[in-house]
């Protein structure tokens, strides 16, 4: 059959999914995304109302062990024609085999893991910079604006946060005095093992590689044991939810990184749109969620009406979104040019944006 | 009731009365002095006796003399402190209780300790599996063993069952089984087991006279298909009745050996355990 | 492995093990208390543990405090600290009350076996822990910062902060006051009776249902107690932590020789204090792996626990 | 209330004994509905018409798939529990094993890149965890009840560890890739793919039926009886010529060895394996399971793992009163052991034993209370 | 009447084990209940002090009707068992198990005094003061039963099969004592296969045979009975 371009009417009533926490421990990021890719449906649907597309959550709660089931049913939906995410890079890793396998198209607009695009997938494309941009980054921040000559770095052995952490250690080289790990996905919250050693260690960061449940007890429970040195982490602690968790007194003066720009910098009057249906202020990758969602609407406006098609569409794609210009290199990596690296702070009970991390 | 009627007609190989034919005859367990601690408490202090093929010989002795951890140490429960324990010319010591039984060493118990819910048959069963070899191999795959060793325990275990007068009761769960039956029921898994030693830990406890005689024949006729029989039993009357010999443990220590008649006119064992001669009371 | 790690934070370590193995104690002592008298694992002690903590959070939140206030005056905290302490130990010991009047009760009356019991233990746990995951959304719960944890003083060179002493402090007391209270008392010789031989123990006049009831209010009060401290030390709480640390106390209290009051303290201590020399050892992941080990090793060797059982039957 | 528990349950007894008194051929063509009735559930032809049966919420084969998983599971650990009576309560442990020896051996992202198919890890599989198995029982067989009950608990908590924290097993990251089981069709597309769970779940239900057949025969047999009565009493068994470590350890081996291949099967279907799938809850379900469908009973084993694995994915996709029932899914499953279990101690389908020794028991309640 | 049975059936699961016996204890009395194996004994005294439901009939000690009364609350009022297999606590010392004995009871002075008579009474466990229960020997378990029992200072005790497991000197004993206390004030109402001993020293005696009382009599007569002494004494 193939990708039958020419009958536009075929594409009519096809479904795309989002694939993310929804629920649990890091659902805050992914109900960022969730909701720009609402936005962006809802707007196309107003747009062609006679041939509308619906959206299919997936919740994942952001755990790869849920991942190849939710995958399983979003292949065997044949309506469903691509996926915006999955969100999270453990996610990704283990359903990646299985939409390469159904060759099933998926823009994640978050996954930042760097060996994703390097398993040979037809069927992943990436819509930001990955951790060989953010690592870096972060590492350079921590050195050469905070000064700190004593790291700690912890992760939770997640495919994302570990790979993070493994890459500021990298450039942080000796000046990373200890590390530890803990465990992610809402598994632990008793952080005190770790805390002792950190307190012990008297070092003048903190760098944590992971999400931001955990992220916000690790940082308040360090505060209670009187460690004051200041925390530095990835996009994955990067909303306001660490700060609930952390309690505001200790979230203050957190430095949160990312591969991305903040939200409200995107172009146009998404920012507007974005809070008139949704109610709230875009998060972290809430822009880049409403463009990778836009690239797959704009195939299924292009007629292509079947997985193959869509498939192909996205792979020649290029075009303008909100948070950047889109063009997919070699192993559907998002064109490095566009890639950008910005670092927060928490100041006041607030993520504000700090500067723009020059690439090294 | 008269002992001097019982012994002569009792050994019926030897034909002979017991005592004169010690010498002659073949040592089936040897205790050797054997001393057993429980922390301070002396159980067994060098005690010292023998028991040979084809007797009845009885273990008595006033309470806590003993006689319960001396059947312990012979089935592998507890480990002497001293001594050696021998069965049929090997050292029990080192030995694994399961090894033990397959030796040809059974027992009951004082608290009885049947399988509750299984039934009287299978029971048996397990004792008469002590000597099958069927493996979890050819049991998966019912090879030809699995059905010769079935038949086989089948057979065994009604013959045992009939022989201890519950046949009828084979398909009750153990522990519906009234006392007696229990009782009947231990020794017949024992005997299930092809001992060549069957040791009874005080079998006639909570029977009435006229029960106790049905054990007595019992045991005798379980003597009589060549199995060695050691009985621990606080009933004169039985004990006299149906051993062929006596060992007395008083304080863990063998205070006396010999015929019952000896042992019952003993005046260590009349002051230490049997008190005013039974018949007086 | 990381020695350099275990020995330059040998002391933090050990202060951090002790005061998390106290936690542990005070939990064991009702896994203990329960199995000694009903030979059951009380899987829903876990969850009485978590209904003392929450307890103990809500009794704050209905104060006003929540986890950004600053509390000052030894006075406040004193009277926070035993407000929440008097609600823990009631939600506690009343959650406990109710698991053994629905969960256990109608089963002994019906005589069941006692799988049937470790089946509806587990079935109360998870409805229970899962009843307050709902609640709560799933969400950690802050606490706020009550105790300081400023040192108060050293030891060979290890800061020792308030925490720390209350914890240890209080589980100390609370376990030498229950001993006395198990081989001292007359009820606490009917606890015994009941968990040796019931059936005799009526006969001797004891009431069952009752001393059952005392045990499970003993049990629950000391794990109220214990999600109280917890509160204090991690000031954070979610629904789910009662599985894990539910887990580690029997762990201490098998270690120490379940049945065994003392045994209890000591294995919940030496757990605590273990855990924490494998997290320096080994990174803190290896933390619960060690807490296992330990168990399975020691169990090796002793296969009654450090101390051996006492409450319950001695295996004669 | 309690007139119509007697009905039901005086209506089920009626049923076992007609069961038991039927004729031969009619019980062979009783079984034989069932199973055809089995095979053919996962066609959508078929399921269909079954009115409330197959889940809303998520495909029906699927859930199939993972209820055939679970069965298999509650078999093997109905071994260790209900026939030689071991309480173990990390029987997922073993499971893990399977799934992890077949994941190393096949799966690309494994370190040693052995890239083997399938079929060939399974036996592999199959062998490690009976290894596993008996090095687990060797030190801990000789603990008695809840210590040897905690012991495997902690054991299968160390496995869990092990394979989150260890770069070797890949922690939460796992291994994806692994190979699906062989065969094509005559098209050329292979039989076992993603796009069909079918074939995955008539592998599993043959590979049920096949087991089934197995460990009936063992515990109609010495073997069956020596675990029976280390149950009843391991100190008498010992003293009756019963080897009681070395039936224990069979019973552990025989148990761990279904467990493995239910995780070979499951790794193969999921082509994904982390440390997440290893729960500590997952042990405990399907020990739920087995004594809720009646310990020590191999059709209540199956009934209950059944049950409870399709209980839980039948919440899925509910919603009442805006509320998504599949959130409150636990807490469901919690409240249900515990009536269940205060209704029918002895579990759904008692074995013979557990049954007679009940309905005596019941009744005999002490005075007063 | 301290005691009086009126018209009991017990079952367990589906065994009647009692017929609706109807027996009576007088104040100051030793009566004795004789059977065989699986007579029904054990589950009369059962029913008495509480540890299994009765299916119908009644029960009433001192005046007041028990049927219904929880065990530990028949204790209170004054009955106490040394029951059929002994029920040590394995657990406890023989100090602590005799003190069991003595726990409904709060006149320290009054248990201690008891205390010392029980041990002098049985001077086996004198010497075994410090053991555990669990670790005594068969009979020196009997031993702790009766002693324990007498802790309590009931007005009936209840004695099953208290000679069983017994050394024949001991046997002796045992009788010679419940013969004591019994004078001192004591009810007491004796199961034993020793049916001989018990006959001659009881004041009353009931013959049961599955679960029904077939005969009863004083001591005397029913020692004398010809049929007693052929099902029970073994005299043919
Ligand atoms: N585990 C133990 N620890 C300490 N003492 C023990 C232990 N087992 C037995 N004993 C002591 O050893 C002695 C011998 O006990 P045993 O059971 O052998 O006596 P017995 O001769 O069988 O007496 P009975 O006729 O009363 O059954 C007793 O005094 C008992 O208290
Ligand atoms: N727990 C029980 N379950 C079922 N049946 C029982 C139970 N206990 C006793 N029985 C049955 O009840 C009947 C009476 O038993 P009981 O124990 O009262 O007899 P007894 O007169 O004391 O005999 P013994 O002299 O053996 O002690 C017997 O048939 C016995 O099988
Ligand atoms: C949503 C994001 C924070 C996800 C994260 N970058 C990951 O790779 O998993
Ligand atoms: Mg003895
Ligand atoms: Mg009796």
């Amino acid at each position: 059959s193939g990708g039958d371009d020419t009958a536009s009417g075929d594409a009519c009533g096809s479904k795309i999914a989002f694939f993310g926490a929804l629920t649990g421990s890091s659902a805050a990021l992914g109900i960022n995304e969730h909701n720009g890719v609402k936005l962006a449906v809802d707007k196309y649907n107003k747009e062609n109302a006679d041939c509308k597309v619906e959206l299919v959550p997936l919740d994942s709660q952001g755990s790869p062990d849920q991942a190849p089931q939710l995958a399983q049913k979003a292949i065997d939906d044949t309506k469903i024609l691509g996926i915006v995410g999955p969100a999270y890079s453990g996610e990704s890793e283990a359903a990646g085999p299985l939409f390469n396998e159904a060759g099933l198209v998926t823009i994640t607009p978050s996954a930042t893991r760097p060996s994703l695009a390097e398993q040979g997938w037809k069927t992943f494309f990436r819509a930001v910079g990955n951790d060989f941009s953010q690592g870096p980054a972060a590492g350079n921040y921590i050195k050469n604006v905070l000064k700190a000559d004593k790291v700690y770095v912890i992760d939770d052995q997640s495919a994302y946060g570990a790979g993070l952490a493994d890459e500021v250690k990298k450039l942080l080289g000796p000046a990373v005095v200890g590390s530890d790990k803990v465990q992610g996905e809402g598994k632990q919250v008793e952080f005190s093992a770790v805390v002792t050693k950190v307190k012990a260690a008297n070092v003048k960061a903190i760098f944590y590689g992971g999400y931001y449940q955990e992220a916000g007890l690790i940082r308040k429970q360090l505060t209670a044991a009187g460690v004051n040195a200041p925390l530095v982490a990835g996009d994955g602690v990067n909303d306001v939810a660490y700060i609930t968790s952390a309690g505001a007194a200790a979230a203050e003066g957190t430095i949160l990184t990312c591969p991305c720009q903040p939200a409200t910098e995107a172009r146009g009057t998404f920012a507007q749109e974005y809070k008139a249906l949704n109610g709230t202020d875009p998060g972290t990758y809430s822009d880049t969620a409403y463009d990778a969602a836009n690239i797959l609407l704009a195939g299924i406006k292009a007629g292509k009406a079947t997985r193959e098609g869509l498939l192909e569409f996205v792979k020649g794609y290029s075009g303008e979104g909100v948070a950047a210009s889109y063009k997919f290199v070699e192993g559907g990596e998002l064109d490095p040019a566009q890639v950008k690296v910005w670092a927060f702070k928490v100041q006041g009970g607030k993520v504000v944006p700090d500067q723009e991390i020059p690439k090294s | 009731m008269s002992d001097t009627e019982q012994t002569p007609a009792v050994p019926a190989q030897a034909g002979a009365p017991a005592v004169e034919a010690v010498p002659t005859r073949e040592p089936l367990l040897e205790v050797d002095n054997v001393t057993l601690r429980f922390g301070g408490v002396v159980a067994l202090n060098e005690v010292d006796f023998t028991l040979y093929k084809g007797e009845i010989l009885g273990l008595i002795g006033p309470n806590g003399a003993g006689k319960t951890t001396c059947f312990n140490a012979m089935t592998g429960i507890y480990q002497p402190s001293e001594g050696q324990i021998r069965f049929r010319g090997q050292k029990i010591s080192g030995k694994k209780r399961h090894q033990i039984t397959r030796m040809g060493m059974a027992r009951t118990f004082q608290n009885i300790r049947l399988f509750p819910e299984m039934t009287a048959l299978e029971n048996v069963l397990v004792g008469a599996d002590a000597h099958h070899k069927t493996s979890v191999i050819s049991a998966l795959f019912r090879l030809p063993r699995y059905w010769k060793e079935e038949r086989e325990g089948r057979e065994k275990a009604e013959r045992l069952l009939e022989f201890v007068g519950i046949r009828k009761r084979m398909h009750e769960f153990a522990r519906n089984l009234s006392y007696g039956e229990q009782r009947r029921l231990e020794i017949a898994r024992a005997l299930a087991t092809d001992p060549v030693l069957l040791c009874l830990d005080e079998p006639a406890a909570g029977f009435n006279p006229a029960e106790k005689e049905e054990l007595l024949q019992l045991i005798r006729q379980i003597r009589d298909t060549g199995v060695t029989v050691l009985l621990i039993e606080h009933d004169m009357r039985l004990v006299m009745g149906v051993t062929d010999r006596i060992v007395v443990l008083e304080f863990g220590k063998k205070i006396a050996e010999g015929l019952p008649a000896e042992v019952r006119d003993n005046p260590k064992v009349i002051a230490a355990y049997l008190g005013v001669p039974d018949d007086a009371a | 492995m990381n020695f350099d790690g275990l020995f330059s934070n040998f002391g933090e370590l050990t202060t951090t093990g002790l005061t998390q193995g106290a936690i542990y104690a005070l939990v064991a002592l009702g896994y203990t208390l329960v199995y000694g008298v009903l030979r059951l694992i009380n899987f829903a002690h876990s969850e009485v543990f978590i209904a003392g903590a929450f307890a103990a959070l809500w009794t704050w939140n209905g104060f006003g405090l929540n986890q950004d206030s600053q509390v000052s005056g030894v006075g406040t905290i004193i009277f926070y600290l035993l407000a929440a302490m008097v609600v823990a130990a009631v939600a506690s010991a009343g959650t406990a009350t109710v698991i053994e009047r629905v969960a256990y009760r109608p089963l002994r009356k019906r005589n069941a076996p006692p799988l049937a019991f470790l089946i509806t233990a587990i079935g109360a746990s998870i409805a229970i822990a899962e009843a307050f995951g709902v609640y709560t959304d799933r969400r950690p719960q802050g606490a706020p910062a009550l105790v300081s944890s400023k040192p108060l003083f050293e030891v060979a060179g290890v800061p020792i902060d308030a925490i720390q002493l209350l914890t240890i402090g209080a589980a100390l007391v609370m376990m030498i006051g229950l001993d006395m209270f198990i081989n001292r008392s007359r009820v606490g010789r009917g606890i015994r009776a009941v968990a040796q031989d019931a059936n005799t123990a009526a006969l001797m006049g004891v009431n069952k249902d009752r001393i059952i009831m005392m045990v499970f209010i003993a049990g629950g009060a000391m794990a109220g107690v214990a999600g109280l401290l917890y509160d204090v030390r991690i000031q954070t709480l979610t629904y789910s932590v009662g599985f894990l640390l539910g887990l580690k106390a029997f762990t201490a209290a098998v270690l120490g020789g379940i049945g065994n009051l003392r045994g209890a303290l000591l294995g919940g201590l030496l757990l605590g204090v273990v855990e924490n020399y494998a997290s320096g050892l080994f990174g803190s992941e290896w933390k619960d792996f060690a807490a296992f080990a330990l168990l399975v090793v020691l169990l090796m060797f002793r296969p009654t626990g450090l101390l051996g059982e006492s409450l319950g039957r001695a295996r004669a | 209330m309690t007139t119509v528990l007697e009905k039901v349950r005086s209506g089920r007894e009626a049923a076992g004994e007609r069961w038991r008194g039927a004729p031969r051929w009619v019980r062979w063509a009783l079984l034989a509905a069932v199973i055809v009735f089995f095979y053919a559930l996962p066609n959508k032809e078929f399921y269909q018409y079954l009115g409330p049966i197959p889940t809303p919420g998520a495909n029906f084969t699927q859930v199939m798939f993972t209820v055939s998983i679970y069965v298999l599971l509650a078999v093997g650990l109905n071994i260790v529990v209900g026939f030689a009576g071991l309480l173990d309560l990390g029987y997922f442990g073993f499971f893990a094993v399977g799934a992890y020896t077949v994941a190393v051996l096949t799966s690309p992202s494994s370190d040693i890149k052995t890239l083997w198919p399938w079929l060939l890890a399974v036996p592999v599989a199959i062998a490690l965890t009976m290894v596993s198995g008996v090095m687990l029982g060797t030190p801990t067989l000789r603990l008695r009840g809840d210590y040897l009950a905690l012991v495997t608990l902690g054991f299968a908590e160390m496995i869990r560890i092990g394979a989150v924290s260890s770069e070797f097993l890949k922690g939460q990251r796992g291994f994806n890739q692994i190979p699906h089981p062989p065969g094509q069709y005559a098209d050329g597309k292979p039989v076992f793919g993603v796009l069909d769970a079918r074939p995955y779940y008539w592998l599993v239900l043959t590979l049920i039926i096949l087991v089934v057949i197995g460990v009936r025969n063992l515990t109609h047999s010495r073997v069956g009886r020596a675990w029976i009565s280390i149950r009843e009493d391991e100190d008498a068994a010992q003293l009756m010529g019963v080897p009681t470590f070395k039936f224990k350890l069979w019973a552990f081996a025989a148990g761990a060895a279904i467990a493995g291949l239910a995780g070979a099967l499951f790794a193969g279907k999921q082509n994904f394996v982390n440390s997440q799938n290893f729960e500590l809850l997952n042990s405990i379900i399907i020990l739920a399971a087995v004594i809720f469908g009646g310990s020590g009973n191999i059709v209540g084993a199956i009934v209950g793992g059944g049950l409870v694995a399709y209980m839980i994915e039948r919440f899925r996709g509910i919603e009442v009163f805006g509320f998504e029932l599949y959130e409150f899914r636990f807490l469901f499953f919690g409240l249900v052991l515990v009536i269940m279990m205060i209704f029918r101690p002895e579990g759904l389908i008692p074995n013979r034993r557990r049954a007679a020794e009940f309905k005596d028991r019941r009744k005999e309640v002490t005075v007063g209370e | 009447m301290l005691l009086e049975i009126d018209d009991v059936s017990l079952l367990y699961g589906r065994i009647q084990a009692l017929h609706g016996i109807s027996l009576t204890v007088d104040e100051g009395e030793i009566v004795a209940l004789i059977g065989a194996n699986g007579a029904g004994k054990s589950t009369t005294m059962r029913a008495i002090s509480g540890i299994r439901p009765v299916a119908t009939g009644s029960i009433r000690f001192d005046g007041e009707d028990i049927t219904k009364l929880r065990a530990d609350l028949r204790v209170r009022r004054g009955l106490c068992q040394a029951p059929e297999g002994r029920g040590i606590f394995p657990g406890m010392t023989v100090l602590e198990n005799l003190d069991m004995g003595a726990y409904t009871r709060r006149d320290r002075a009054g248990i201690a005094q008891d205390l010392d008579r029980v041990l002098g009474l049985f001077p086996r466990l004198a010497e075994r003061r410090k053991q555990h229960g669990g670790t005594l020997s068969g009979g020196e378990q009997q031993m702790l039963a009766v002693g324990r029992a007498l802790m309590s200072r009931p007005k009936l005790l209840l004695l099953d099969e208290p000679s069983m497991g017994l050394a024949p000197m001991l046997i002796q004993q045992i009788f010679d004592i419940i013969v004591e206390i019994n004078q001192q004030g004591t009810t007491v109402l004796l199961v034993e296969q020793n049916a001989q001993q018990a006959l001659a020293r009881a004041h009353r005696a009931y013959v049961l045979e599955t679960g029904r009382i077939v005969k009863s009599g004083t001591g005397a007569e029913l020692l004398h009975d010809p049929a007693v002494k052929e099902a029970y004494l073994g005299v043919a």
